[in-house]
């Protein structure tokens, strides 16, 4: 464990854990980050349906709680009250597996998400592989959940839902290895230090590929997570409501809430890959310049460094986060042709030379960003042509 | 003796990568299949252009950085031997560009559009074979399979009678090849079969001992370099055309789609010259010299008749062929001049006819894309065309570049090549001569009567519907343009490339006289 | 300890997703076990120290082909008809007595082949399980891959190219 | 000025870069092609008049020349050389060609710019000035040129704007008839010329004019051992290039293609067919008169020029066309000027050619700004024809003062430039005449031409403004005519050069009249071009390009020699009196012609019909133009030539192709006849398809092992291979 | 516990049960599920003795392979029986006894 909430606690409190203080440690963690995240996840459902309602002048929930803020959970109440039922005709092991299976996949990923700098369960050398190899639950889940429910509605959403999902899984993973090859590694700690906390020294500027790459990514994970325009699996006027047509209760809310943390947690790696994660400009995260100037224990300094972390990783999460609900209530549903034929004629080619664009890149600038380029291209003409 | 580069290589299997690459893409996808063909023949003409770069002026004999030379059939001494000299590049060079642009110029085709492209570059593979070998197996092996594909585009791409005209065309170039057969195995058996005995550059060193050596045919003792320069002579001369031997030009020119004319006139009827050149002057310089006259009075009447011909045709392509046949006995006769300005002359002439004469079948072409007929006067008596001067401006201002270049305006590159054979032929046969520019004489007349019969006057009704050239096709013709022009104010550079191999060849031939 | 820990679930995952297979009537759940043998094939990988085989396992595996077949088995599948056009069987037999009977009896043939071959090593192996000290091997596969290995690389990489369009070319309905 | 390759090749270049220009602008940007065109020319004349300046004014020998030389292309390598080389010559009396030409194709494109305005407007793109700019480019060209390579470079290229120009109007079936026959015309000549170009190229391995005098000086022309077919290298090269002369300046018997080339536009007219490109045949034939001279044609083309300058004027007697008048004219003049070449007046010859394009651009351009006022309202063309012109004097006096200058001019009237030079002609035909029998006929057609040109061209000038108008409703439709800087200016500029005291000091050259000035003043323009001394260029060295000229300036003026190089005082006495003869018997024929002229059309006093019905066979002929355009075009082409074509064409492919070639298709038949018969019995039928047969037996016992079942093959091979390993 | 001959083990069970499904099953999908656990088991084998024996990457490298061969042969087979499902409507092994449709 090279670095993970663990051992930065026992960094911060100079205290050496034992293996099982740290295990205990470490599920605590885990707990905690798994409820949070359902947190976040509710509080999508809530965003989602306020930012809606601001996009159609409308008012949205406003009765539950101040601005209706408690509206989700009151919701999530109501569907842990209501019973499942499950369908004659039904697979049943497989019709209560799927939900599990979808959750299961996001919350796995939740593992290595660099929150900030301390805040990241476990740093996994191969993190990035390992989202993607998680991640295709989610799939397998939704595929499953389709078929188990033995209704056509459902196996069509189903089958809709798994093809786009690895077929989009195409172009995320070549733009994903054009970063790991910016970045030279695969850890999540890695491709976000190798990048800056201004806009400039992210990976978005870096080069003109991956600017182009940014958006292949974008919109390769909103077909991912199934989110509109891409939004065909679930359909409401097609398929009355995609794979999750026949369940209810408890089961349902796993699907919604797969739903919604995938998209947070889709929206953290994409500013994690391309807007430089948790970085604070001028190096501010570590701390160090805070202690120097501010003085006083060594931990304050880190515990604010940590917490400009959380809100740069917070901030350009929820941005996309806000750009993803955007586009779903503005732009109408792709048919299933332009979407196959959006990722298959388009992106996939986009991204594949985006790679080859960035292996040359690297291979020729020798991995300097444009603007370093610039700079040093000022700075040579401009100081007399050394 | 192999060089450093593996240029010629390239040159030579690119083509065939082209139509790999076509076999993979389907059928539907026509598109895919010109852009692909576009794209290869540019890498193409690319390479030979880098070639053009490294090309070293200074050298009269091959290249040899670019050499390329490997074993192939050991037990015979056949070598897969690549090189390019002086004499060979400016033909490259011509083929590039020219299948570069057919592939542009056959962009409405739309008849098994795969197949077409496929067998294009197939031939141009061919072609650069035939260019680039070295070895008169390999020689021969190109030459033969050039006919597959070309009798394959003419015969499927063809006009109404293109089955006789491709039947034509195979028979009698392969009685010429047959022929060459026969040379070549005789030459194998004459050098006793040593190592080289396929070389063509070693077979030259050989020709003192042709000379005196006799062979029994029918009983009877017939010199050997004669007899076999008889032969080969023939193999390349149905193949330019010479006088006896040209009927098939016209029928295959006439039936051949506009792209193959193109390829035919400007590159394969060099093919011929080329082989003089390469093979049956330098191995038999004796009976080079001792038939020169017979090769002079061909020429002259390949000039004259040809130009008689084709004054007499009513059919615009038929026309141009038989100016070819004509613009072709330039050549012959400068062949036949075995002087510096002669020989340099004639190679120089195969390139610019080779530009000149694309450029008119191009023309033709596209007048024929959208008239479907090619009568300067059908055989009823009405006029085909009139008025094509009001009609397309554009185009008949890239016809008049096209005819005057043909005709030998100076500042157009005809000019130059058949002044210098012309300056090679005077001091040798001056009566020749004399008849000879009767000939140019002739040849701007059926030219201008052609023009003035197609592109002046009121405009004919059918022809009112014609639309003036497109941006594909100007775009096409703009690279002959230039290089009709660049290369009749400056020759330079493609005589820079000849002359040290054509003179060369001028000084061993001159100790023959 | 927790290694152990870790190899012993992750057996028991493979082994008892690969008995699911073996023993399952519905091919869908036979696809599902399998799916869990995986992953339990990835445990053990990961066991092992090899962290980049076991994502790529994940990666390849239920992300691809077990959706791959999932599709497949509903692309062929449906309980409706008993027979087709031609009089044949349209559910697929996952076996009969008779298959299982000749097909246990051919492992057991074949796994007495095996335990001959393996067994001198499995006695020569102390059997101590000293596992060398775990390092990343993303890197070193990498430079693995780029260098000592390049061709089969390439290779592999044309091999997929070719099931790629072979896969699409087999599959495309045929115009009639 | 230094003459180096920075400084001369401009005056070429800027015309050339109009047209490469103007090739692609023409077609959408019109405006501003004319203004690139006019000012790339006016330009070149920039640089030709400082020439003119240097070479004139500065205090050079009148032998005095320029020559820088550089290699265009070579053919060295493997031991063998052979450069062509190309260059510039520049003596006075290029100097004096290039300022012409430069000035004199500065106003044409003026004049051009008020001509060719409807013509643009009406949708036609602006070619004619791209052609104009090549042409003059061309004409630049070779006036500098040093060889008869290069001369014959710009010649053809010349020619072929001739060719585009004369069919500028192309709708018109006639243009094209028009420009073929104009281009293959002179095209006979110019295959003569490389003829010539080639047997002097392969003799002396050189075409450099001076080169070619200093072969002449070593007698490599007359030697025996370089003769051709039995005559002498000299004769032989000479009357070959003398044909491109024949051709281009449209002498007899090739003169059939100048008065159709009027299909061009007028201005094309002016500056091509009369005033430069015909005028550079005769230059031509200057540039290698010694070569003429030392083969003995002087006769020949004295005989020549003089046909051709009586013959065409004759025709010209009866033309009712405005331009053909001044196309026979033309070709008259340019026969007076080749009957200057071959009288040894080299230097009369060469200021005819000057005086003449003055005042036959001058002519040709008055014509098309009277043409251009006649505008039929029923047929919307152009009228050329003189019977329907008349009076037209008081519609527009600037171009009619400017056309009775060039008419007096022409006409040889005393004072004007035409009398200065052709009257030289005339005398110099005269003294010849007297010594030698051969020229008494040139000189007798030569006088009795221009009694003819005095007449005719005042006849063209009466009929087309004196008089009453005779077609009223056209007269009435023309607009009064008022100065503009394009229409008229151009004329005026012109017709102030018609006037003698330009060219001549003593105004006639005889010293008739004479002006006080200090001696050797007198003449200047004689002074200046002399023929060529061949035996000055034996020693030349060549000098290269962008060498500033080294050689030493300040040589004392030549002067010109009027004593022909006579010695004898009797003689020099005998031939002054011959030229006082002369010059007063030609201003006697110049007037006399005039007064016929202004008794028929103005007094009306001799009727013309009484001429035409006295000598009606003579006038039929005349009209046919003496029958040569159709011994031409329906004898030696449509009855020669055509037919002989299509013979060849039917052998070709009717006779040897289908019978000889095709015939091996019958021969062969027979042979597959049998071996088809062969091959299907026996050795398809029995042997080939006996050992399919045999084959099928076995394949029916081998196809029971293979059943298909793939779990079957599958044990098996466990079970083989479990044996197999097993035995190990 | 983890030592080689566990891994061997686990492998070996994994390898029968792959011919067994191989063998016993008729579907042609479920033939194919019978591959992948026969190639995983031998994956397996080949990291676990690289691990304990060599301790070098040849067997990840291998069995890396081993997936890339899994991966074309599921996209094929895959392929294939659904082509053969197109034209004989059914999967049964036993019906494909034909090389021609």
């Amino acid at each position: 464990m090279n670095s993970s909430i663990v051992s930065f606690l026992s960094e911060m409190t100079n205290f050496e854990f034992t293996s099982l203080h740290a295990f205990i440690i470490f599920g605590i963690a885990c707990f905690l980050m798994v409820n949070v995240s359902a947190l976040i996840g509710g509080l999508g459902t809530y965003a989602e349906r306020k930012i809606s309602a601001d996009l159609q002048m409308r008012q949205g929930p406003n009765r539950v709680g101040p601005f209706g803020i408690l509206q989700f959970l009151a919701d999530g109440v109501k569907l842990l009250l209501k019973e499942i039922i499950i369908p004659t005709q039904a697979d049943k092991v497989l019709f209560l597996i799927s939900p599990l299976l979808c959750l299961a996949g996001v919350f796995a990923t939740l593992a290595v998400l660099p929150i900030s700098s301390g805040l990241i369960l476990t740093d996994l050398n191969i993190g990035i592989l390992y989202v993607l190899g998680v991640s295709s639950l989610v799939g397998v889940g939704i595929f499953l959940g389709g078929y188990s429910s033995n209704s056509k509605w459902s196996m069509l959403g189903g089958m809709r839902g798994a093809a786009q999902i690895i077929s989009y899984e195409v172009p995320v993973t070549l733009c994903i290895i054009s970063i790991v090859l910016m970045a030279g590694g695969l850890s999540m700690t890695t491709l976000v230090n190798e990048q800056g906390g201004l806009p400039h020294q992210w990976y978005i500027l870096h080069n003109p590929f991956a600017f182009i790459g940014f958006f292949v990514f974008f919109i390769g994970i909103l077909a991912e997570s199934n989110r509109a325009p891409f939004d065909l699996p679930e359909a409401e006027s097609e398929l009355v409501s995609g794979y999750h047509t026949e369940y209810s209760g408890m089961a349902f809310s796993f699907f919604a809430l797969a739903e919604y943390i995938e998209v947070f947690v889709l929206c953290g790696i994409s500013a994690t890959l391309y807007l430089g994660g948790y970085k604070v400009p001028f190096e501010l995260g570590s701390g160090e310049l805070i202690n120097s100037t501010l003085g006083g224990p060594e931990f304050i300094g880190k515990g604010i460094g940590q917490l400009l972390q959380l809100g740069a990783f917070f901030t350009k999460t929820f941005l996309l986060y806000y750009v993803v609900i955007w586009i779903r209530w503005t732009l109408p549903r792709l048919r299933v042709d332009q979407l196959v034929s959006l990722c298959w004629k388009y992106l996939t080619p986009i991204s594949i030379i985006n790679l080859i664009g960035i292996a040359a890149w690297e291979w020729i600038f020798k991995g300097q960003s444009i603007f370093n380029l610039i700079a040093s291209l000022l700075h040579s003409s401009g100081g007399g042509g050394h | 003796m192999s060089g450093t580069s593996n240029l010629l290589n390239w040159i030579l299997w690119m083509p065939i990568l082209g139509v790999l690459g076509i076999l993979v893409i389907p059928k539907a996808k026509a598109g895919v299949v010109r852009l692909w063909s576009l794209a290869n023949t540019f890498i193409t003409l690319g390479l030979t252009v880098k070639l053009w770069m490294g090309f070293d002026n200074a050298l009269s004999g091959m290249q040899d950085a670019f050499t390329i030379k490997m074993p192939w059939i050991k037990q015979f001494h056949i070598n897969y031997h690549l090189a390019v000299d002086g004499i060979s590049m400016p033909m490259i060079i011509l083929t590039s560009l020219l299948f570069f642009l057919c592939v542009l110029c056959s962009w409405k085709i739309s008849k098994q559009v795969r197949g077409y492209y496929a067998l294009l570059l197939f031939l141009q593979s061919a072609v650069y074979g035939v260019f680039l070998s070295m070895d008169f197996f390999l020689f021969y092996v190109y030459w033969e399979v050039m006919l597959i594909p070309m009798f394959f585009l003419i015969g499927i791409w063809g006009g109404e009678n293109r089955e006789y005209a491709a039947v034509k065309f195979f028979l009698y170039t392969f009685f010429g090849s047959i022929l060459m057969l026969v040379g070549m195995i005789a030459l194998y058996h004459a050098t006793g079969g040593e190592a080289d005995s396929f070389s063509l550059l070693a077979l030259r060193e050989h020709a003192d001992k042709f000379i005196g050596m006799n062979v029994s045919l029918f009983g009877f003792d017939v010199p050997f370099d004669k007899l076999f320069f008889v032969f080969m002579f023939i193999g390349f001369a149905i193949k330019v055309p010479v006088f006896p031997f040209h009927t098939w030009l016209p029928h295959a020119h006439v039936q051949a789609p506009t792209a193959i004319s193109v390829i035919l006139a400007g590159v394969l009827l060099k093919m011929g010259t080329y082989g003089f050149l390469r093979i049956a002057f330098p191995i038999f310089p004796g009976a080079t010299v001792y038939f020169s006259e017979c090769i002079a009075v061909l020429g002259l009447i390949n000039i004259i008749y040809g130009a008689f011909c084709a004054m007499a045709q009513t059919d615009v392509k038929k026309l141009i062929a038989y100016s070819s046949v004509s613009h072709m006995g330039f050549v012959m006769l400068g062949m036949a001049a075995m002087t510096s300005q002669g020989l340099n002359g004639a190679v120089l002439q195969m390139f610019n006819h080779g530009t000149s004469t694309a450029m008119m079948f191009l023309l033709i072409g596209i007048l024929y894309e959208r008239s479907h007929h090619r009568w300067i006067v059908r055989p009823d008596g009405s006029k085909g065309f009139g008025g094509l001067y009001t009609q397309l401006p554009v185009y008949s201002i890239v016809f008049i570049i096209a005819m005057f270049a043909s005709m030998g305006l100076p500042g157009l590159s005809g000019f130059i090549s058949e002044a210098l054979i012309f300056l090679g032929i005077y001091s040798k046969y001056t009566t020749m001569t004399v008849i000879a520019l009767l000939g140019l004489l002739i040849g701007a007349a059926y030219l201008l009567w052609m023009f003035k019969r197609m592109f002046f006057g009121e405009v004919v009704e059918e022809c009112k519907s014609y639309e003036d050239m497109n941006a594909r096709e100007i775009f096409y013709m703009t690279p002959l343009c230039v290089a009709v022009i660049v290369f009749g104010i400056w020759p330079s550079p493609i005589l820079n490339i000849m002359k040290g191999s054509v003179n060369s060849l001028v000084v061993l031939l001159a100790k023959y006289q | 300890m927790f290694i152990d820990i870790m190899f012993i679930l992750s057996a028991l995952l493979t082994l008892g997703g690969a008995f699911g297979v073996v023993a399952s009537k519905n091919i869908m759940h036979a696809c599902i076990y399998l799916l869990g043998s995986l992953f339990g094939v990835a445990g053990l990988y990961a066991t092992l120290g090899a962290d980049f085989l076991a994502a790529m396992q994940l990666v390849v595996y239920a992300g691809g082909i077990i959706i791959l077949m999932l599709f497949a088995i509903m692309l062929t599948g449906g309980h409706k008809e008993a027979v087709n056009k031609f009089g044949l069987d349209k559910i697929p037999s996952m076996g009969s007595v008779k298959t299982f009977l000749i097909g246990s009896f051919s492992s057991l043939i074949i796994g007495s082949v095996v335990l001959k071959i393996i067994a001198s090593i499995i006695n020569s192996h102390d059997g101590s399980g000293k596992l060398p000290e775990f390092s990343s091997s993303v890197e070193k596969i990498g430079t693995l891959l780029v260098t000592d290995h390049v061709l089969s690389f390439e290779i592999s990489s044309v091999l997929l190219l070719g099931a790629l369009v072979g896969a699409a070319v087999i599959s495309r309905p045929r115009k009639q | 000025m230094d003459y180096t390759i920075s400084t001369i090749a401009w005056i070429v270049l800027f015309p050339f870069f109009a047209f490469v220009i103007n090739a692609f602008l023409a077609r959408k940007a019109t405006k501003i092609a004319v203004i690139i065109s006019c000012g790339a020319i006016a330009l070149s004349s920039v640089w030709a008049l400082r020439i003119f300046k240097d070479f004139i004014f500065g205090n050079y020998a009148s032998d005095f020349y320029i020559r820088k030389v550089f290699t265009w292309f070579d053919l060295n390598g493997a031991g063998l050389s052979f450069n062509v080389n190309m260059g510039i010559y520049i003596d006075n009396m290029t100097a004096i060609m290039l300022l012409m030409v430069t000035v004199v194709a500065t106003l044409i494109h003026i004049f051009s710019t008020y001509y060719m305005k409807d013509d643009m407007n009406y949708g036609r793109d602006g070619r004619f000035f791209v052609y104009m700019s090549l042409f003059t480019s061309a004409m630049l060209g070779l006036v500098l040129s040093d060889n008869l390579l290069s001369v014959f470079i710009f010649w053809e290229l010349m020619g072929f704007c001739s060719y585009s120009l004369i069919g500028h109007y192309y709708e018109k079936d006639g243009a094209g008839n028009a420009n073929i026959k104009a281009f293959m015309t002179t095209r006979v000549g110019d295959v003569f010329f490389l003829l010539g170009i080639l047997a002097i190229w392969t003799n002396i391995g050189s075409v450099g004019f001076v080169e070619m005098y200093a072969a002449i000086a070593d007698g490599v022309f007359t030697d025996p051992a370089n003769n051709v077919f039995g005559i002498s290298l000299a004769a032989f090269a000479g009357m070959s290039i003398f044909m491109g002369t024949i051709g281009k300046s449209a002498q007899f018997p090739l003169q059939v293609w100048l008065p159709d080339a009027m299909y061009g536009p007028t201005p094309c007219s002016a500056l091509i067919h009369a005033a430069t490109m015909v005028a550079a045949g005769v230059y031509l034939s200057l540039r290698i008169f010694p070569l003429l001279d030392v083969a003995g044609l002087t006769p020949l083309v004295a005989w020549i020029g003089g046909i051709t300058a009586f013959g065409a004027a004759t025709i010209a007697l009866v033309q009712t066309d405005f331009k053909a008048v001044l196309a026979y004219s033309t070709i008259s003049q340019l026969g007076y000027m080749v009957l200057g070449v071959g009288v040894g007046s080299y230097n009369a010859a060469f200021m005819h050619l000057i005086t003449h394009a003055i005042f036959k651009a001058c002519l040709f351009l008055s014509a098309g700004s009277v043409i251009h006022s006649l505008h039929d309202h029923h047929t919307h063309e152009h009228v050329q024809e003189m019977p329907r012109m008349g009076g037209l004097r008081h519609k527009m006096k600037f171009t009619w003062f400017a056309m009775w200058c060039c008419t007096l001019a022409i006409a040889g009237i005393p004072f004007f430039s035409g009398f200065v030079s052709k009257d030289r002609i005339l005398g110099d035909a005269l003294i010849q005449a007297l010594h030698n029998k051969v020229y008494i006929v040139p000189a007798i057609l030569g006088f009795a031409g221009a009694l003819l040109t005095a007449f005719y061209m005042c006849r063209m000038m009466f009929l087309t403004f004196h008089g009453e108008p005779r077609d009223k409703e056209l007269y009435e439709h023309i607009p009064e005519e008022k100065f503009s800087w394009n229409r008229n200016l151009p004329l005026l500029i012109l017709a102030v050069f018609t006037l003698g005291v330009w060219f001549s000091g003593s105004l006639t050259g005889q010293k008739l009249v004479k002006v006080a000035s200090p001696e050797g003043k007198l003449e200047w323009f004689s002074t200046l071009v002399v023929k060529p001394d061949v035996n000055k260029f034996k020693t030349y060295t060549s000098e290269k390009w962008g060498n500033t000229d080294t050689r030493v300036k300040g040589i004392e003026k030549s002067h010109y020699d009027p004593k022909h190089g006579m010695t004898n005082e009797e003689e020099i006495h005998h031939v002054h009196q011959v030229h006082v003869i002369g010059a007063i018997a030609s201003i006697f024929i110049a007037f006399a012609g005039v007064f016929i002229a202004y008794m028929m059309y103005i007094r009306k006093s001799w009727n013309p019909g009484w001429w035409v019905s006295t000598f009606s066979g003579w006038y039929r002929a005349l009209q046919n133009k003496y029958y040569m355009d159709d011994l031409y075009i329906k004898g030696v082409i449509q009855k020669g030539l055509l037919p002989l074509n299509r013979f060849l064409a039917w052998i070709d492919m009717g006779l040897y192709d289908r019978y000889i070639v095709d015939g091996w298709a019958g021969v062969s038949k027979v042979f597959y006849t049998f071996s088809k018969w062969f091959d299907d019995l026996w050795v398809d039928t029995v042997m080939v398809d006996g050992t399919g047969a045999s084959v099928r037996l076995f394949n029916v016992v081998l196809r029971t092992l293979q059943s298909g079942k793939i779990q079957f093959y599958f044990i098996m091979i466990i079970v083989v291979l479990a044996g197999y390993i097993l035995a190990l | 516990m983890v030592s080689l001959p566990s891994f061997l083990f686990v492998s070996f069970i994994l390898f029968l049960a792959g011919i067994v499904v191989m063998i016993a099953r008729k579907n042609v999908i479920a033939i194919l599920l019978g591959i992948e656990l026969i190639l995983n088991a031998a994956a397996l084998n080949f990291v676990a003795y690289t691990r304990f024996i060599n301790n070098n990457l040849e067997g990840h490298i291998i069995a890396l392979f081993i997936i890339v061969i899994a991966a074309a042969e599921a996209a094929v087979g895959l392929a294939i029986v659904i082509r053969f499902y197109q034209i004989r409507e059914s999967i049964h092994i036993d019906d494909a006894t034909q090389l021609q449709s």
